[in-house]
């Protein structure tokens, strides 16, 4: 969906204001919710897309307001809630009121933690093969949907060329749509900047994004 | 997202911290109470992330990328494989890329659509990594994004803007400067800052 | 510039919400500032451009957390301040300190008040034709501005048809940017929704906007 | 904009208007001390807003339009021309459009950019049409805006939406409903509501 997260190319915001010395967290409870989020995503009920959906779905006023790890705070607790992990009276009364154990099995615990350190593959290896090759001219597709995409706005409709085939990977928009891996071929796609951003752009910049094969074309 | 609340500049610090613990509180009691979450794994997870992964861990890679012409290569060609190959490296996740700075080519990494960040090499993103302001304009107007890190790039230097949008993610070898032909890889390796690694700044030189 | 206020195409603020039987104004001084805004630029000193170029640089987490109103309000002091109708000493005191008829000579009186009340003629009569006709094929030119443009992302880079020619207006780009007029032919230009959101949506939809003639070109 | 409080939901509302209505007090005592605003002028643009513009005015020149074909030609010529060649209609201002809904075509106006609206002909715009929801989304799925205002247009009806991104305002003339022949022109006008004119309702009927 093109929600206030699809931030690439927007103004406004202001300067970066990079922090000197800035400390893993902030405050204590940060670390708790990365830690719920890791131990949440761990149970195997949703994946990383799904969260990421959910943080699309947050109002974009709350999204502008909200601290990031209280937007991963509010994201668990919804999708917790819609996903049944928990109740809205469980939820009241911050206490759990019933066995978890029906709900999910593969419990994050001492044992297995260096899972939640290691990045998943997410190439999905298969019989399929890449319909465009590296140097290809390609047009990434216009889109407009309310379910997930990982084609930014300003990467739409545009022309680019294939500069590296990087496997065949899980689908995030089939994830969240269809609840399907759909394993698609992933290119990096590379655009000059002026393409994305007119004349009047710096010509020594381009742009580059990981894009699944369903984003393609030809031109 | 049906919770319509939201919080303010203006409210007060401890009210702020006041109601987020305590939500954060019950999420953790009830799935603790439930069986699905460890309170010692959380406690664990924490440990890991402010004490154990960081940029010390890419500054050692790209220390011996510039050390080892074949472990760079190796590294360029995919740099999960060449990491877990090193007897001396813990072990990083899948379709890590690493891409070279150069005196044609400088590349700075972003993720325009969340936070995507190689946190087993880098650790935890800084703030301004997943803020608005970064997020927003470093694909469209990235020398003016640099030069407020003071990284001013010659004008003839081609910029290239990665965008994590997939499973992929990117760490830039950054530049080895001169006068460092007698440095250890862990002399080299202090030198490689963070930010030099994302693309927002260039290494320390032996002066500083 | 691309600011929170180029909505069209963005998701996630949820739905519509029409009021019955809704007031003029809902709070009396947003009826004061409406009479401000009417009076202000009355005087001659910027125009309609200058101040909804004010409201883009607002920042976004404001724009979307002020009502209507209080942009307006926020606005119209931020401009009188940047432009010298008053100081900081004024506006924390209160009042005003120095004669302003220095700084303004066509303040809105009772006498001349339908000034305010009818739209003003932004047409531009000279002698430059138009480059384009109707019925032709037009590329929407690709721009990325810290200035002030009318030419919306959502219809940036897109094919489109002129379909009618709208006389020759005053340039809000240069109006803001460079403080001139510089008139331009004024086209409205349809685009197939397909085009503008992809083949996914809604094939009988179609988007109209009022594009000059610097932002059209020949495909 | 250096001021960077903004307003929270969570504030008590007398707190925003407190400081609301002191801005805006001292903005106009500021400008009125000054000699560069006048508060009758305020007063009678207030006066002018609540009571004498409004959508009656629109309602009226569509009832001509539906009574009148030459009108209605003149009208979806140039709207303003042909308003202000009508004796006892107020004069509108420059640039006014209209657009005819048919069998074929339905209009809807939006600005995406602000809150272009033909105010001389309609009023004060509604909240509505200034929000996000509406100006992000009739662009794009506006079917589904519009069943939100319980508008349901047969599937096959073309709907042109109309961005107002210039000097120009749009009017929208909705369709004649039937068994309307023996009414007057002010019967008529009665059933022309202003959303009927921006393109997100239909008329009403005689039966309601």
């Amino acid at each position: 969906m093109n929600s206030i997260h699809d931030l690439g190319g927007m103004q406004g915001f202001g300067p970066v204001g990079p922090e000197d010395e800035e400390p893993a967290f902030h405050m204590d409870w940060e670390g708790r919710v990365l830690g719920l989020q890791r131990s949440i995503l761990s149970l195997g009920l949703w994946n990383i897309d799904v969260f990421r959906h959910a943080q699309e779905k947050i109002r974009p006023i709350d999204y502008l307001s909200w601290s990031y790890y209280e937007r991963w705070m509010r994201t668990l607790t919804a999708t917790a809630l819609e996903r049944g992990l928990f109740d809205e009276e469980e939820l009241r009364t911050g206490k759990g009121l019933s066995d978890g154990s029906l709900i999910a099995q593969k419990k994050l615990t001492m044992k297995d933690i260096n899972k939640a350190f290691l990045r998943g593959n997410f190439e999905r290896i298969g019989d399929s093969e890449p319909e465009f090759s590296i140097g290809d001219l390609v047009v990434t597709k216009q889109t407009y949907t309310t379910g997930h995409t990982r084609l930014p706005r300003y990467a739409r409709d545009k022309l680019g060329t294939v500069i590296a085939i990087r496997g065949r990977h899980v689908f995030p928009d089939s994830v969240v749509d269809q609840e399907s891996e759909d394993p698609q071929w992933l290119y990096t796609v590379e655009f000059e900047g002026c393409e994305l951003w007119g004349e009047a752009v710096d010509p020594t910049v381009s742009n580059l994004i990981d894009a699944f094969e369903p984003y393609l074309s030809r031109p | 997202m049906s919770d319509s609340h939201h919080h303010d500049h203006a409210h007060s610090d401890a009210s702020i911290l006041t109601d987020i613990q305590k939500r954060v509180k019950a999420l953790e009691s009830i799935l603790v109470d439930k069986g699905l979450v460890d309170r010692k794994v959380i406690d664990q997870i924490i440990e890991h992330f402010e004490n154990k992964v960081g940029p010390h861990i890419g500054a050692r890679i790209v220390a011996r990328a510039w050390l080892s012409p074949t472990f760079k290569q190796s590294l360029l060609e995919d740099a999960t494989k060449a990491i877990n190959s090193e007897a001396d490296f813990a072990e990083v996740g899948q379709h890590l890329i690493a891409v070279e700075n150069s005196n044609e080519i400088h590349n700075v990494v972003v993720c325009t659509l969340c936070s995507c960040y190689p946190w087993d090499v880098l650790g935890l993103p800084p703030v301004w990594y997943k803020s608005a302001p970064y997020r927003s304009r470093v694909v469209s107007e990235p020398r003016s994004v640099l030069q407020e890190f003071g990284l001013e790039l010659p004008k003839d230097r081609k910029i290239r803007i990665w965008d994590s949008t997939a499973e992929t993610r990117y760490l830039v070898i950054p530049q080895r400067p001169t006068n460092t032909e007698s440095m250890s890889e862990a002399e080299l390796a202090r030198l490689v800052t963070r930010d030099s690694m994302i693309g927002t700044s260039d290494v320390l030189t032996t002066s500083e």
